[in-house]
């Protein structure tokens, strides 16, 4: 496969590092103002409220497929935004990093579309956002908060992984 | 929808006081066991089982738990169910413990010349542990401090924490009445200071005059042994007001009184003090109130040091 | 409708041109004789007639002045006529003079990740005399500088007389070149500035590490003369990015120069220096870039006095 510019791969990794410092951050802030600090005592609760996961399988070791994955990459980042601003209004706290992270998410999506545009390998269709969970209650809002900042911790770990393998 | 729903008896409940919780866990919780077993946790306390578990007559399985003294002002209570081989957690509650606001004391008022404002100040009372919004209500009022119910009231909302509050010029209709007070109010209750009928032109902070000793040459008057010639004239901003002021004086000796000069003029040109011994320094200071009308006195000049 | 009327042939002009103003009285002025004879001032100067007065076909009286050379930025120039002993002022008009804006030039920005904002700043050039207005244009672009005409232009205003101004995180695409540039505009003109082409993580304001002296216990390891152990780590905003380092150190002697090491790391737990002479105090300082991403080298970090 064609292999991606390194000023691509070194930006890219430190948006990940950058995304991954803020993303620790809001998972502190929740667990310090709602003492919800266990995201795996949330699962449950993800399930009913169908809180998403990104794959990156294609950005695996032993499965890689560059196109895929950078796809892969810039779709779950396009979930997670939204995932994120579902969340907004949150509370006062954690409020400016959630917009922060919100901001650094969808300028790191962009870098992957703008790679993905000189590769000329852009899906034909834009990505559309998928539902989002609806949240009824504080709680549901907070412990989905936890739960997609969980979700996109993982996400970003492995993307830093295969993007690390690329570099 | 989702699976467990915990109620409280109260949201907020007085320190010390008992609450009484209930967590529901619907039947369509297809995940669950049948019949889980429900648990409770407080912050990052221990999982414990609730008082009594009890199967509702709609399917749904509720567990009771009382607080018997709530001793935190903010607690975090969780419902959980054990789930493999960890617990998980259905639903949050926040409660809150604090007290209801004490009525605010001590409610003043200064209109400031300078900003055309008027800044009212209050003591809040014991702390309540608890949010407490504080808000400075005033209304235009007939001479005799009545209002009628329908008049618009002015809410006067403090920046953070602050105890006090400026009500801006465009707010105030000055030489008239208006009564003011002030609302605390938290989850628990509501409370008002006493109510301040007063025309903020009646409570101007006014500033001194600016003392000066005049150095009177002595062809021009004859010098007098144990006098000096002063001026002042009234703080700028107050010019407008009439003012009547006072002046006061003391050898810099251990033990000596101020001597005071009342019912002067707020401006003088030139003022002749005599009675006053040689040798000595004096210290001289003067303050100004509003007057005829009502006000309050100035502060006092700073020291002015003068020898005869 | 007023009796009189000025016009001017501009209502600015550049400092020392000329100007040419006219005044019309109208007909149905009824106050006034026939033909008063319309007068001219400048300012506070002297009432003086203007170059020629006539009657045009509509009836109204029409005087024209021209003044050769404005030299003053603000001047108000008055239209009269005498009634009884006295003169009246019909009309007044505000000529303005200066120059139009020069273009703005030495413009340089700044990322700032403490506040996640983007400074850029100018030298605005010289003086207009005019109210001149900045605005900082910016625009997202591809990675080769070009934008399309339509995209969507950002303005940023700064604070009155600011000379520079602050593009706030939400309206900056990073990792994406971002085209940037200043416009000054006043009543005699527009200017731009050259353009600058940016990727705002490029120009990222770095702090300098916190350089420490390890104290290593000698049974751990064996003291070495002429040795120091340090230890840093980068600004903590800036940790996510890839950094190199250089540390440099000179003994506190008069005429002694700074010895270099480069190609550091922007994290070192235990870095031994060695090479030092033991009787001196040595001051030690680090600084860093981003790297091998492009980026601008912080300050030296305030300097370390150690004796080996």
């Amino acid at each position: 496969p064609v292999p991606l510019p390194q000023s691509f791969l070194l930006k890219s990794l430190e948006q990940v590092r950058r995304i991954q410092g803020r993303n620790s951050v809001l998972l502190e802030q929740l667990c310090a103002a709602y003492r919800l600090c266990h995201p795996q005592e949330l699962v449950l609760l993800g399930h009913s409220l169908g809180i998403p996961q990104a794959p990156l399988n294609c950005c695996s070791r032993q499965a890689l497929q560059l196109t895929k994955c950078l796809s892969q990459l810039h779709s779950g980042l396009f979930l997670y935004q939204g995932l994120l601003q579902a969340l907004a209004g949150i509370s006062s706290e954690v409020g400016p990093t959630l917009d922060m992270l919100l901001l650094d998410v969808a300028n790191f999506a962009t870098t992957i579309w703008q790679q993905m545009e000189s590769l000329g390998v852009v899906p034909t269709v834009q990505p559309t956002q998928s539902t989002m969970p609806t949240f009824t209650s504080a709680f549901q809002r907070r412990a989905g908060g936890v739960l997609a900042t969980a979700h996109l911790q993982s996400f970003l770990e492995r993307a830093h992984c295969a993007l690390d393998r690329l570099a | 929808e989702s699976c467990g729903h915990i109620r409280l008896s109260a949201p907020a409940v007085r320190l010390g006081d008992p609450v009484v919780a209930s967590c529901t866990i619907s039947t369509h919780c297809s995940k669950l066991d049948r019949e889980p077993q429900i648990l409770w946790r407080l912050d990052d306390g221990p999982n414990q089982p609730g008082d009594r578990q009890q199967h509702l007559p709609d399917g749904t399985q509720e567990s009771i738990i009382t607080l018997p003294h709530v001793n935190h002002t903010k607690t975090f209570l969780f419902c959980l169910v054990p789930w493999t081989n960890s617990f998980q957690i259905l639903d949050q509650a926040e409660l809150q413990a604090g007290y209801p606001p004490a009525s605010p004391s001590n409610l003043s008022c200064l209109m400031y010349l300078t900003t055309n404002s008027l800044v009212c100040q209050w003591e809040p009372g014991p702390e309540t542990h608890l949010p407490t919004n504080f808000t400075l209500k005033s209304v235009r009022s007939r001479a005799d401090c009545q209002y009628q119910k329908d008049s618009s009231i002015l809410d006067c909302v403090p920046e953070d924490g602050q105890k006090s509050c400026s009500i801006p010029r465009k707010h105030l209709l000055l030489y008239q009445n208006m009564v003011i007070w002030v609302q605390a109010e938290n989850v628990l209750g509501i409370s008002k200071s006493p109510k301040l009928c007063l025309d903020p032109m009646d409570v101007v902070k006014l500033e001194p005059p600016t003392l000066r000793a005049l150095d009177i040459s002595p062809d021009l008057v004859p010098q007098q042994p144990g006098c000096l010639w002063l001026s002042w004239k009234p703080w700028e901003p107050s010019d407008f007001m009439d003012q009547k002021c006072e002046l006061r004086y003391q050898p810099q000796l251990r033990g000596t009184n101020w001597t005071l000069v009342s019912h002067l003029p707020s401006r003088e040109d030139q003022f002749k003090l005599c009675g006053l011994l040689q040798a000595l320094v004096y210290t001289l200071q003067i303050r100004c109130i509003r007057s005829p009308l009502p006000g309050l006195w100035s502060s006092w000049s700073p020291g002015l040091q003068l020898r005869p």
